[in-house]
Formats: structure tokens, sequence, C-alpha cells
């Protein structure tokens, strides 16, 4: 029995915790990690018989041709970081909230119920605030039921949120063929345009969102940096234990943060369904996806809001360049999907160098191993 | 599966263990350790809470790897990568925190890993039972975990290792989660192994349970291997001492003050941790303003219980907590400390309480604190200035109050804790092991720092493990021992041996400084 | 009476990609890793299971690579989270968008190569994915056109649930794989192999997956390949492992209910005819008929965390990369 | 504003579909063979060309995204073929007065530069639904619509369809389902193997696939399919389909531009008359004589003598053809037209029809 353990030899790698990586340095991995994501996305290109450096060439200047093109990245951009900024809170508190897509979506239907329906007697301004209200209620409520129920009952946050998006979605189809279906669209099913009076404003010919993504990325920043809350959310997320021993009412935390975090999907959802992006209209495009792209956005920027500026204007940018680039060289317009995918799995990947490290043991050292020379380390 | 098949002599050496060392990040857990494991021997590990002594045994389970030295089994040098590798070695550990799938069948825990064939059969349970018969033991085999008390648990756990034909057998405080009876039947079925010619190795804080159990033991202290001994040529007080550290050669500066007010009063305590074991037994006692009052006990003793319990964390099964003459039973951890009452636990980890790891020491001032200016914002100019001042007055060694606490060797980690606690200006401060793994020069700074709280009329319950510091810093000693008080010493008088005795459950009727407690 | 009977022959036929996408996730939770890139690999499977049968006449072929294309799919994710520890729910989500991409990409490239019409599948190679008649058991009123004339995938389908439930539950690689996904720790110190076991079984669920994938371009298309096929049938097949409540048993059933939701809304109609009293289900919006799956796994997977049993849940360690230094 | 000529190798062309033209069938191939005919009727160059494919017409923000990577591009005019492009061309029209927005099938347009394009497919229905008609054995044929009643469109086809095949099966009855969306392969054969299951052995269509004939074929049965010819696609089982040539609107659309003329372009209806709906060549899987038959409807439509929302229906003797007075009643027994009664307008044709004709069962 113990012959065959005899045999066993010396591992030649192990992986080891490492002790921290300075800002600098997940910088400069992560710049090598998109460089290889490129040139492999570069090759599959070529594989194709187009000149990789064009395609990206073609990608880049899609973004910024001319001044139209920046306003449509800017509308891409915008939608897809305001759902980021909104999951930032809940995942600080390592509550995994992947339902930003049904947030976003329910945020833009109870905003449309006020478009739709209130009285018209109500002016511009006050009905946008309604608006917004109600759109920060919609998200908000669609955020804090699955944390009513993992406070409660310790529910499954991922999995209930992700149900809960589909959910929001098919809410928008039943209203959409039934109650609030538009009579006038000549038996089309559709949701009636909003009256003009509860379009949203515009500021340098684009929507004014742009300036409540701005204020929102700034919100954030001071929110989690500076204000009681972030503060507790910051604690929470570290060491529950911790934050019990401080007096906080975890439960409480959650619920409110929970709340925040939906609220501001919902924002969200209500300035892109009254925005000129959807033609100030409520259909079930509304989140395209916004929700669930934003948790790749934000894990990328390491939860931090100024970050995930940067991380969606690359994403936005991948997506107009490349819908640009696919009518310019008859593509698919699904290669955006894989460039994204292939970017995203080698920056995931590169993620684990900024916690683990292979310790290699060097020949010599294993025969020699010497109990002072801890392994002969050479990254 | 039969244990003892392989076995060769007695006293044959199964496992030498030479210069090992083992780092997590910048924590040395091990350093360049040697040891020796017998045949036919009882060896008990010795050692304070965060010693090394899982890690080191975790080496040899294949859990970890070594960063450095050589393990020998039966004299040939192994390179053991992982569990798998240790199990075709003979080698078995029962893990101080079980390793057991909760939602499996005893049966399917103990085969996991062993069994042979394609398919589960029924006769596994009649296996599991077999096997336990064999050592006398008895489980439901078809029970699942999480249905099982803690002791039967560990049954599972001993016929896991039993079960994979072990004669090298590691257990690591087996004996924290049972009653005595169970320790006695334990302790029957070691014995019968070691006459099998097995070799086993126990960790346990609990000196009687050593001397009567081992037949050798090791004691490490940070991380190094500090002394070997027989136990039939040692005892209680040597070990205490040899666990807790060097004889105390400077003085530690004691001001008499004058007592004041008694400012916590607790009546019988009980208190039962989640899985209904007792932690703290009938345990009554007062703290006055401007005194030191230390609590002695070997680790497990109910002092992790007792602080949480003060601090609200821990609900009270019986008793009282009176802070004045207000009872604090039903108030929230927040209103506690708005009464003043100040924690600053320092557990096996250091973090996971009270501090929050990733944030900076400015964030860590404020944890207690924060709520307190009425605006939304956090009052982070203050807790920089504390944290300045902190830093300071402590001697913390860090490159500025923007570092996270994480980054911090122990050692500064705990100033910081401590730090903070005493900056509120508590009227009672509960500090936990405040010196643990500290070196002399801050311990120092510790000790002063107390001395200045009492000295500012504030009650300090000093929990802490060398007793030769307790003697001279506190000003009553209480001691504990299986959660029970087993008396209240006057520290001016009372002698390292009368400590340890009580601390391995001789019992007295001193209750030194305390009126007579009513009965309820 | 056919109504019935129809309807349940066509709920077994929309339910047997859901079995498929459902029994390769409840594998790969089971190993401890919720890979919500379903969709992705299901996308995979379609489009490399279409392309070789389209190429290559074999159904044996084509559903090896819609296997071999599940499996690749799930390489990727399983030496990302098992070996480098990334974040499963961003690598899955990833795996979707990816997978998506793949599909539709190269569909379309096999859409510009078969020129003058769509890519579609030959009479030689459609007529194995023909409707058997089960010897004697087709004969059985009613129950032998719902239950035993079907095509040779749906059976296939319940085979490997069936298998799947068994393995899990009798086997001893099973016992194995509950205990890595439910501790892994104690799976590792008991001397298993974690990450060998992590791989087998998420790229044995990948590749499950990706023959569900296949399912949907081999026959949901009618032999002719479309882009965006999957549209969705992986996020339901999510949804359906909790509805299964990891039981892959369990999931043949519930694959059943979850296909009659889809096809209830082209079939209500035929209810009311019938059945009078029934005349409100046509009278149910399209929109709650798609909804309802997702509907009932959230009220499923809230009742059960009230409930709080420990059996039928999610595996405990599901979620949680390891790693045998972290304490 | 945008009646500027502009070169014909100058020109830039956009068209944003809702598909993929490569799917060799269904909707967005047959808009896209029309575009292709524009551009060698016109000999425009490839990259005079600017194609948006897979824009989804429920997210207007991709949908703004994709027009407006036309004109960025420079096109001078953009054709939407989906009907939900119709809001967001009609804002972008507003913004943009240089470029011509021309969207098909909506109700929208201003009289500048944003037009709507449709036309008469009723016609062709009417024609299709007799070789339906004359093939049923069971005298149940079924109908896989995309939109339900309200939707003038599919409905007013749907009644031309059941009219044509009254005229020459007075037996037989319609069964209709609706998926509630225009593409989806599932949903698309799902409701047609539900139609089968209730005996029908001809399914008729009104959507974007080639599901419902490839689901027919499967069952041995037979179909009509829409859009484009789908014999190719299900040669066992395809009658015959209503057909769209697009390309006969797109080059005169461009060409007016071309020419300057766009001003006086307006809206565009085109029937059978201009050539702009037709059915497809009847396949070998029609019964013998249908092909006479609808060869004298055909005419009759295009000389004006038949109208199919009209109070007349063709009546047919062997393969004699003739026009007889009769009432057009909606299957609740009301009367829309009297018998003899002249033909419903083009806006009620367009956007008013609510009604299914008498034959037509809900399923
Ligand atoms: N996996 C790990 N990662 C980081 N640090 C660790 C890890 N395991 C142990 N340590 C650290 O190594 C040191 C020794 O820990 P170990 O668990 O071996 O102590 P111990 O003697 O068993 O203590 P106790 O009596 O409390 O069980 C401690 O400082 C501990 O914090
Ligand atoms: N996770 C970490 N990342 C970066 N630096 C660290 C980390 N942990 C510790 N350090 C640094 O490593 C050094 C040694 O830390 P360690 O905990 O071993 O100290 P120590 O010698 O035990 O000191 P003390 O006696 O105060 O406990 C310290 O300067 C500390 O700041
Ligand atoms: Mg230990
Ligand atoms: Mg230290």
């Amino acid at each position: 029995m113990n012959k065959a353990a005899t045999g066993t030899h010396m591992p030649r790698f192990h992986i080891v915790k490492r002790v921290e990586m300075t800002r600098g340095e997940i910088f400069i991995l992560n710049l090598y990690a998109v460089l290889i994501a490129i040139v492999a996305g570069g090759i599959l290109i070529a594989c194709m018989g187009i000149n990789p450096v064009s395609f990206y060439g073609t990608v880049i200047v899609g973004c910024f041709r001319s001044a139209l093109s920046v306003k449509s990245l800017i509308r891409i951009v915008i939608p897809l970081l305001i759902a980021s900024i909104a999951v930032i809170p809940a995942f600080r508190m390592k509550f995994w909230n992947i339902g930003g897509e049904g947030q976003f979506i329910m945020g833009a239907v109870f905003a449309s119920y006020v478009a739709l329906f209130f009285p018209e007697g109500i002016p511009h301004l006050p009905l946008m605030l309604l608006m917004a209200i109600a759109g920060i209620i919609g998200g908000g409520i669609w955020a804090l039921i699955p944390a009513f129920f993992k406070c409660k009952f310790g529910t499954n946050e991922t999995l209930l949120t992700l149900m809960l998006n589909y959910i929001a979605l098919y809410i928008i189809q039943y209203l959409r063929d039934g109650p609030w279906r538009d009579p006038a669209a000549g038996g089309f099913p559709k949701i009636a345009k909003f009256p003009e009076r509860a379009w949203l404003d515009q500021l340098f010919g684009v929507d004014i969102s742009w300036i409540v993504a701005v204020l929102l990325v700034i919100f954030m920043t001071i929110y989690l940096k500076r204000t009681k809350h972030g503060y507790e959310i910051a604690v929470v997320g570290d060491s529950v234990n911790t934050a019990r021993y401080a007096g906080m009412n975890v439960n409480a935390v959650i619920m409110r943060t929970m709340f925040l975090s939906g609220a501001i999907a919902g924002l969200g959802g209500m300035l892109q369904v009254s925005g000129e992006a959807t033609t100030h209209t409520l259909s079930m495009g509304i989140a395209g996806g916004v929700g669930f792209t934003a948790i790749i956005v934000v894990w990328l920027a390491n939860l931090s809001p100024i970050t995930t500026v940067a991380v969606a204007t690359l994403i936005g940018m991948l997506d107009k360049g490349c819908g640009v680039a696919e009518s310019t060289y008859g593509l698919s317009s699904a290669v955006s999907d894989i460039l994204q995918g292939i970017i995203l799995f080698t920056v995931l990947g590169a993620m684990f160098f900024t916690n683990y490290k292979i310790v290699f043991r060097s020949k010599q050292s294993i025969k020699s191993h010497t109990a002072a020379a801890p392994g002969g380390e050479n990254k | 599966m039969d244990t003892v098949t392989n076995v060769s002599a007695r006293g044959e050496i199964a496992i030498e263990l030479r210069g090992i060392t083992k780092a997590f990040g910048s924590v040395i857990a091990n350093n360049n350790i040697d040891l020796i494991i017998r045949r036919g021997e009882i060896l008990a590990l010795l050692g304070e809470n965060g010693s090394g002594k899982t890690t080191l045994m975790n080496m040899l389970s294949g859990i970890y790897h070594p960063d450095s030295g050589r393990i020998y089994v039966n004299g040939n040098e192994v390179f053991i990568r992982s569990p798998q590798d240790a199990t075709r070695l003979g080698i078995g550990m029962i893990h101080q925190h079980f390793k057991l799938v909760d939602v499996l069948t005893a049966a399917d825990n103990i085969i996991l890993g062993a069994g042979k064939g394609f398919l589960l059969r029924r006769n596994r349970f009649e296996e599991a039972r077999k096997v336990a018969e064999r050592y006398g033991m008895y489980i439901d085999p078809e029970k699942k975990i999480y249905e099982m008390s803690v002791s039967e648990k560990q049954t599972v756990e001993i016929l896991k290792v039993l079960y994979r034909g072990a004669n090298i057998l590691i257990l690591d405080e087996p004996t924290a989660v049972l009653t005595p009876q169970e320790t006695q039947r334990l302790f029957e079925i070691l014995r019968r192994m070691r006459d099998d010619g097995c070799a086993i190795v126990i960790i346990t804080h609990k000196l009687n349970e050593v001397l009567e159990i081992s037949d050798r033991v090791t004691i490490l202290r940070r991380g190094e291997s500090v002394a070997t001994v027989k136990t039939s040529e040692t005892n209680a007080a040597k070990l205490t001492e040899y666990m807790v550290g060097r004889p105390v050669t400077l003085k530690i500066e004691r001001p008499d003050t004058k007592p004041t007010e008694r400012l916590l009063n607790v009546y019988h305590l009980t208190v039962e941790d989640e899985d209904g074991v007792t932690r703290l037994d009938d345990v009554s006692f007062s703290l006055r303003g401007g005194e030191i009052l230390g609590v002695a006990g070997v680790a497990g003793s109910g002092q992790k219980e007792l602080c949480e319990t003060i601090a609200g964390l821990h609900p009270i099964k019986k008793g009282a907590i009176l802070y004045k003459k207000e009872n604090i039973e039903g108030k929230t951890p927040r209103e506690i400390i708005k009464l003043g009452i100040s924690m600053s636990f320092i557990p096996e980890d250091r973090l996971g309480m009270g501090l929050a790891a990733s944030l900076d020491i400015a964030d860590n001032m404020m944890l207690k604190s924060y709520r307190d200016p009425k605006s939304p914002f956090t009052p982070r100019k203050a807790a920089e200035e504390m944290a300045k001042e902190v830093i300071k007055k402590l001697d913390i060694v860090t490159s500025g109050i923007n570092q996270p606490v994480r980054m911090l060797s122990g050692g500064n980690v705990q100033k910081v804790l401590l730090g903070r606690e005493i900056h509120v200006n508590p009227s009672v401060l509960i500090t936990a092991y405040p010196v643990r793994g500290l070196d002399i020069g801050s311990s120092y700074v510790i000790y002063d720092a107390l001395n200045e709280q009492k000295k500012r009329g504030v009650g300090v319950l000093y929990i802490g493990e060398d007793l030769d510091v307790m003697l001279e810093l506190c000003d009553r000693i209480m001691v504990l021992c299986h959660g029970k008080v087993t008396g209240i010493l006057n520290a001016r008088t009372a002698t390292k041996e009368q400590i340890g005795l009580l601390m391995a459950g001789a019992t007295t009727n001193e209750r030194y400084g305390e009126e007579v407690v009513p009965n309820e | 009476m056919n109504t019935i009977v129809n309807f349940l022959f066509a709920a077994i036929k929309a339910g047997t990609p859901l079995l498929f996408g459902t029994t390769g996730e409840i594998i790969t939770e089971k190993a401890g890793n919720l890979n919500l890139g379903v969709e992705g690999l299901m996308y995979m499977g379609a489009f490399v299971g279409f392309l070789v049968g389209f190429y290559t006449e074999s159904l044996l072929l084509s559903l090896l690579a819609a296997f071999g294309a599940g499996v690749l799919g799930s390489l990727i994710y399983a030496f990302l989270t098992v070996t480098l520890k990334a974040n499963q729910n961003v690598t899955g989500l990833t795996l979707t968008i990816f997978g998506t991409g793949f599909a539709n990409f190269f569909g379309e490239m096999l859409i510009a190569a078969t020129k003058g019409g769509a890519p579609k599948l030959s009479a030689k190679f459609s007529a194995k994915l023909a409707e058997i008649q089960i010897p004697l058991l087709s004969d059985i009123p009613y129950l032998g056109r719902a239950l035993f004339s079907h095509n040779i995938l749906v059976y296939l389908a319940i085979i490997i649930a069936i298998l799947s439930w068994a393995y899990i539950k009798f086997t001893r690689a099973g016992l194995y794989l509950r205990a890595t996904g439910e501790n892994p720790a104690a799976a590792d110190a008991s001397g298993l192999n974690v990450t060998l076991i992590k791989y087998v079984n998420i790229l044995l669920g990948g590749g499950i997956c990706g023959i569900g994938g296949a399912y949907i371009s081999l026959l949901n298309g009618n032999g002719v390949w479309n882009n965006g096929c999957v549209n969705g049938q992986g996020w339901i097949a999510v949804a359906l492992v909790i509805f299964a409540s990891w039981s892959p048993a369990k999931a043949i059933l519930g694959s059943l209910v979850f296909g009659a939701f889809t096809i209830f809304q082209v079939r209500a109609g035929d209810f009311a005819a019938e059945f009078p009293a029934l005349s409100f289900l046509s009278s149910i919006p399209n929109a709650i008929y798609v909804m309802l799956p997702f509907l009932v796994t959230a009220v499923v997977l809230i009742i059960t965390s009230i409930t709080r049993k420990r059996e039928g849940a999610q595996p405990a360690s599901c979620g949680v990369n390891y790693y045998r230094e972290e304490r | 504003c945008s009646d500027s000529s502009i070169s014909a190798d100058e020109i830039k062309i956009g068209v944003i579909h809702i598909g993929d033209p490569g799917a060799g069938a269904g909707y967005t191939y047959a808009h896209d063979q029309g575009i292709i005919a524009m551009q060698q009727n016109l000999g425009l160059k490839d990259s005079q060309i600017i194609r948006k494919n897979n824009v989804p017409d429920d997210d207007a923000a991709a949908t703004k995204t994709a027009i407006e990577e036309c004109i960025e591009a420079g096109c001078k005019i953009i054709f939407g073929t989906s009907w939900g492009y119709m809001e967001t061309m009609a804002a972008l029209a507003e913004q943009y007065p240089d470029v011509i927005f021309s969207h098909c099938s909506g109700y929208m347009s201003n009289d500048k530069n944003f037009n709507n394009y449709f036309g008469r497919i009723y016609q062709a229905r009417y024609l299709a639904g007799i070789a339906a008609g004359l093939k049923t054995k069971t005298n149940k044929i079924g109908y896989v619509a995309a939109m339900g009643i309200d939707n003038a469109e599919v409905t007013g086809g749907l009644d031309a369809f059941a009219k044509g095949i009254a005229a020459v099966n007075p037996d037989a009855v319609v069964y209709v389902k609706v998926t509630n969306t225009w593409f989806s392969v599932d949903l698309e054969s799902q409701a047609a193997e539900a139609l089968l299951d209730l005996g029908c052995d001809v399914i008729a269509q009104h959507c974007d696939t080639t599901a419902p004939q490839l689901a027919a074929e499967k069952r041995g049965v037979w179909g009509c399919g829409y859009n484009s010819d789908m014999t190719k696609d299900a040669p066992k089982a395809h009658l015959t389909a209503p057909i769209w040539n697009w390309g006969v609107y797109y080059t005169s659309a461009v060409e007016a531009v071309l020419n300057g003329k766009w001003q006086s372009f307006g809206n565009y209806f085109g029937g059978l008359k201009e050539g702009f709906i037709d059915i497809s060549p009847l396949s070998d899987n029609c019964e013998p004589g249908t092909k006479e038959i609808i060869d004298q409807v055909r005419q009759l439509i295009i000389d004006g003598k038949f109208e199919v929302f009209d109070g007349k229906q063709i009546k047919v003797d062997g393969t004699n053809v003739t026009v007889v007075d009769e009432a057009l009643v909606d299957n609740k027994g009301n009367v829309i037209v009297e018998a003899g009664g002249s033909c419903l307008d083009d806006k009620t044709i367009a956007f008013g029809i609510n009604w299914y004709y008498k034959n037509i069962i809900e399923a």
C-alpha cells in the first residue's frame, strides 16, 4: 500500500493566492488581455478574407465618422451605463442581482402608465417628474421582491431575479396585446406613442438622459464613497458579522440598497421609453439586453462607477462600430457578438492572475530543495 | 479495511516532518517545523489559537502544500499533493470544521471517494454499520448528516477515516463539541487503535485531556514548534507556560485606582450555541468602573460567547445582564453600543468580526460612530483624524490611513481594532486577546492603553491567555472552564498554579470582590 | 379526445429541446456550477449539428457533432470558472452572447453558401427523423399516438433524462458528483478529484445541451436552418431546472408542462371548441402563456426556500468557485 | 426640398430588413429580390446599396441606430420594410428633410420625404384561394395568420382568400390560427401543426417564414405560401403563393428620386394591374383546370370587372367563369356590401376590415 505512495513525485507547480496587485498592475494586465483578444478576433476576421487592420479601423471610424454617429454611440452607451450603475451597489453588497433587465423594463412600464393615462392637463415638467418617480418605483419594486424573499427566506437571488426579467418582459407583451393596445394602430399590436408633453427634453441634440447618466455616475461615486448608506453597503458586502456587530440592520440595508439598485434601473427605463431613441414608445425591445450586458460591464469595471463609464463606452463602440463594419464588409451582425465573447472571455480569464499566481518549482529546487528556499519562486 | 495489517512494530516512526514552512500571503502559519509521529503512540499537538496546528496537519492530509520542507512517511520521502495521496499513505484526518456533505446519508459520506464499483449498492449501509460496530460505535447509516447532532457527525467523520484503512489518524479538536461521556467513549476508541499500532495525533486545547490521553506532547507557538515533552514528565502548569509564552521578565504597571460603581452585572447567565451545546453555564459576576477584570481559561471555555452576549449578538438562554440598572436583554447591538459598552474582540482570523477588511483604516475607525452626525455623509474627516491619532498613539505601522486593513500585518490589525474601541470613550471595555500574536513592545503599548482606560474610570473586561500578564495587569481574575465560573481570584495574591488548576476544572468557592449574588 | 391527444403530442414535441437543455444544466449545476450559458450552448449545438447533418446526411454524426459543440462551449466555461475561477454568472452570460453570435454568424455563412434558397436537410436525412410508431404500444388507443409515435430524438431525450437521473442517484460517480456540488471542500478532503469531477460533468452537461440545440435546428425548423432558431429556449431550460427541483426525472414531466405552455396559445381555441367549459382558455392572452414558465418557476423557487427543504434545492455550492486553500 | 436630382452612380440606397435576405424565401427575401431587381434595372453598383439586416422592429433604439447608419453612409433614400419601423422613420423624416424615407405597410406619411408603400395583395390571395378551394378534399383549409381580426391587412387578405375558396368550393371552411407575431419559425409551425391536427389539408399563411409550408409537406398535404414562390421550399406541398414584385416599386421609387420627381410620387398601393403583386406560378400539385380558372379571374380583376371586396362573386362551372351578384357577408351574418354593391374604398380596405368572411372559423 505504501509502495504506490513512495512513487508520488513532487508537483511541478501549484496555484497560490497572491498578495495584492496594485491598480496599475491590474490595468496593465487587462490591457494585455484586451490586446490578446483583439488579436484573436483579428485572426477570425482574417480567416474570412478581410484585413483585420482595416476592419478594426472601420469599427472605430464607424463610431466617430460624423456628429450623427457620435450621437448614435451616445444613445447606445447611455442606457447601458445607467443599467450598469444600477447594479453596482447590489454587487458591492454581494447581492447577485442579475435582474437589471427586468427592473429597467418595469421602470419603463410604470413611466409609460403615467405618460399614457395621467390626465392631459398635467404640464410637461410635472409630468416628466411624475414619470421619473413612477419609473423609480417600478424598478424599485421589481428589485424589492427578490430582496424581500432573500432576507426573509434566503431565496436564491440570482435565480429569482433572472425569472423576474422574463416576467417583466412578458408584462409588456400582455399590455401591448391587451389593455394598452393602441386602437389607432390599425390592428397592429402596439402601445401608443406618448403625447408630446411626455417626451424627454433634449440638449445638444441628444436626450438629456446623458446628463442624468453623468449625474448618476457622480452620485454613485459619492454615495458609495462618502455617505452612510454607501458605508453600510461596503461593510455588509465585506462581512455580515462585522455589520451586525456595528449595530447595522443587515436586512434593512439589503432591502434599501436593492430598492436603490432597482430604482436607478427603473429610472433608466423611464428615460429610455420617453426618449427619442424609442420614439417615445414602449415596446418589447425597450431594454434590449442592457440589463444583462450591464452585469458583464460592472464586473470588468471592478464595480467602480468611473471605470464603468469607460467599459460601457468600449462595449458600446464595439456594438456601434461592428454595425457599420457589418454593412461595409457585408458581414453578419453576429460578428459583434463573437468579438464581444472573445474579448470578455480573455479578460475574465486574465482576472485570475490578479488574485492568484502559479508557483513553479525548477528542477533544481526539486533536487536540492533546501528548507529555506521557498520553492524557487519564479512567476 | 483492516487497519493493522500493514502496521509495523510499535514505536517505529510513522511520519517525520523536517523544516516545514507554510505561508498564506504574508502570514507565516508554519515556520520551519520539525515533528515526529510514532506508531503505537498518541501525540498531542498543543498551541494557542492561530499557532498553526491545523495548517501543519492539513499538509499531511493533502489539503495544503508546504512551501518548503520535507515529509517522510515510513522512512520514505513523499509529496502529498491531494487528500487522495494522503489516503493512499494511510493518513486520515478528522477536521476541526467537519468536512461532510450535509444532504447525503452517513453511509454515503463514509464511502465517498473510497468505495468501489459502478453502482451504489444497498449493502453500503450494512457495510457502514459493520465498520461502526467493529470500533464499538453506533450510527444510523441511512440518516442524513443535516439531521444529526454534532457528536453523531463526528462519529461519521471518524468512521470515514477508519473505513479508508487509515493507520495514521489525525484528530483536530475532536472533543471541542463532545460531552464528557462522549469524549470518554472517543478516547476508548483511540486507545484501542493505539494499541493496535496506529499512529495518532490529537489537537486539543484542553490540558486535562492532553494529560489523560497522550503519550507525548508537541507545543506550537506562533507557527513554531517550541517543545516536545513526554506526557508522563509534565503537568498542566508547565504545558500552560509553554503554550502561552515565556515567563515574563518585564514588569507591567498596575495603577492603584479606587473601583467605583458596578457597571456590569451578570446574573446566572446561560447561553447555547446554534447546535444547542451549552456554552456558558450559570455565569455570575460584576464589573466595576476603574478595574480590570481578567478572564482566564483554555480556549473555547466560553470566552467568545461571553463577549458576544454582552455585545447583544448572542441570545440569552437564562439569566440576565444589567448595565448599571438597565437590563440589556433584547437590546440591539446598536443600543448597547450607545450605552457605552465597547468591545474589541480578536477572533482567530483577526478580521471577520469588528473590522471590514477591504475598507481602509479611517473607514474602520468609524464603524460604530458613523451614525453620530446628523448629515447623510459619513464623518470621514473625523474618522481620518481619529485614524491618525490612533496610528500615532498605538504605533501602527502602515503606509497611511487609506491603506485597506487587510493589507496590515496581524498585530497592526489588532491595534486598529483596540484603538477604535478605546477612542470612543466607553464606560465598559471588553477586550479579548488584545495581544494575541503581538511582540513584547507592541504588547506594552496595549497594556498602557488599557491602564489609561482604567484610570479614567472605565470597567475593563480583559480576556487573555498569558497568565503571567494577567496576574500583573488585572485587579481580579475570573476563571472559566467549560462555560462555568470555577473561581474569581484577587490578582494581587493569586498564583499561576492556582489559576492553572481552576482552568483545568478544579473549583473554589472564592468569589473575590463580588457581593453576594442574589439567587434570582 | 383527439384534441387532448394531439395537444399532448405537440407538447411533448415542444418540450423535448427543453428536456435536453434542462438535463444538461442539471448535471452542470449538480457539479456546483451555475451555467447561464445554456442558450449559447444550445445555439452552438444547433448550428454544428445542422451543419454536419446537412453535409454528411448522417444523424449519428450530426448528434455527435452537436454534442461536441456543446462540450467545446462548456469547455470554455469550465476552464474559466473551474481553473481560472472566473465569476460564474458573468462567464455564463458571456457564453450566451458568444454562442448566439457563433451560430448566427456561421449560420449566415451557410445560408450564403447554399445558393438559391435556405439550407435544407436532405429528404434522406429527414426521413431518419420521421415519427416512429413503436410496435404494439403505438396501437394503444389515444395514448399510442400521444406517447409512442414520436421521432427518435424524443425518446433519446427521455432516455438521457432517465439515465442522468439514475446516474446521479444510483451510481458511485453520481454520488461523487452530488458531493462535489454540495460541498467541494468535503469532497476534496474525501479524496475526490474535484476539478476532474467538475470538468467531466460540466462538459457532459454542455454536450447534452448541444443535442437540445440540434433538436431545434433539425426538427423545429422542419429541416431548414434559421438564424435565431433557439430563441430563448435555453433560458426556459434554466427555469425548468428549478421547476424540476434539480431532478432529471422530474424534468421529464416538467418539460411536458413547459412544452404545453409554449403551444397553448395556438391550441387553446381547439380546447374551447371541444369543451365549452374551457372556453376561457382561449381568452387568456398569449403573453400569459409565454410568461407562465418563468412565473411558475419563480413561485416554485420561493416556496422551496420557505419550506427550506434540503432536497430538491440548488446544490449548496452552486455559483461559488472552489479553491482548496480558501477558508 | 428633396427634389434636387442626383446621378445614378452617386446615389446610395439604404434598406432596413427585419430578417435575413439570405434566407432564400419569405418576406425579407422577397423584399431583397426587389432591391436586387431595382439595382439591376438601374445599373447600380453593390456598394451603392447599404443593407441593415436583422433589425428587430420591436426595438426602436436598434431601428434608429440602423437607419442612422444609412444616413451616415450618405443614403438618399431609405426603405424600411417592416411595420414596426414606422414611428422611427416618421420621426427621422422630420429631422432629415434631405433624406427620403419610404416605409412599407404602415399608414403614416408626410407629403415631403416620407411615404408608405404597399399593395393589393388581397387580389392575389383571392386567386390563391381558388387554387386552395379546388384542391381541398377534407373541405377544411387552415390559415396561419400573423395578426388577429383587428389587423386589417391580415384580415382583409384572409377574407379575400376565403372568398376565393368559396367561389369554387362553397362547402369548404377556413380555420384560422393567430400567432401574434410576423416572424416566428416555432409559432408558425406549431400553428400549422395545430391546423393539420384539425384535419385541414391545405395550409395557407400570412406570416414571414416557410415553416407552415414545410409542416404541410411533412404531413403530405398542401399549402399556399406567401411573399415568395415557396414551391422550391416545399415542392411536394406547395400550390401557389401570393407574391410581391417589390422590384416594381423599388425601381420606380428610386427612378423618381433620380429624375427629381419624388415630390409628386406620393404613397404607393399597387396591384395586379401594375404587376406589383401576383401569385407565383401554379405548381404541379394544383388540381387540373386551376390555371384556366385563375387566368380568367385575374383578367377580370385587372379589367376592374371584379374587385374582391364588392357585391359580386365569381361563379365557376367547369372552367367557365362568370361574375354574379352576391352580398359580401361576414361570419356573424352581417352584410358588409349588398349584392351588386360597389367595392369598399381603398382606405377601408387598407385599414378598416375587421370582420371575417362567412366561411371562416376562428380556431
Ligand atoms: N487558508 C488560509 N488562508 C489564509 N490564512 C490562513 C489560512 N489558514 C490558516 N491561516 C492563518 O494561519 C495561521 C495558523 O492558522 P491555523 O488554523 O493553522 O491555526 P490553529 O493553530 O489551528 O488555530 P486554532 O486553535 O484556532 O484552530 C493563522 O494566523 C491563520 O489566520
Ligand atoms: N494582504 C497583504 N497585502 C499586502 N501587504 C501585506 C498583506 N498582508 C500583510 N502585508 C504586509 O506584509 C508585512 C508582514 O505582515 P505580517 O502579518 O506577516 O506581519 P507580522 O510580522 O506578523 O507583524 P505583527 O507582529 O504586527 O503581526 C506587513 O508590512 C504588512 O503590511
Ligand atoms: Mg485549528
Ligand atoms: Mg503577525
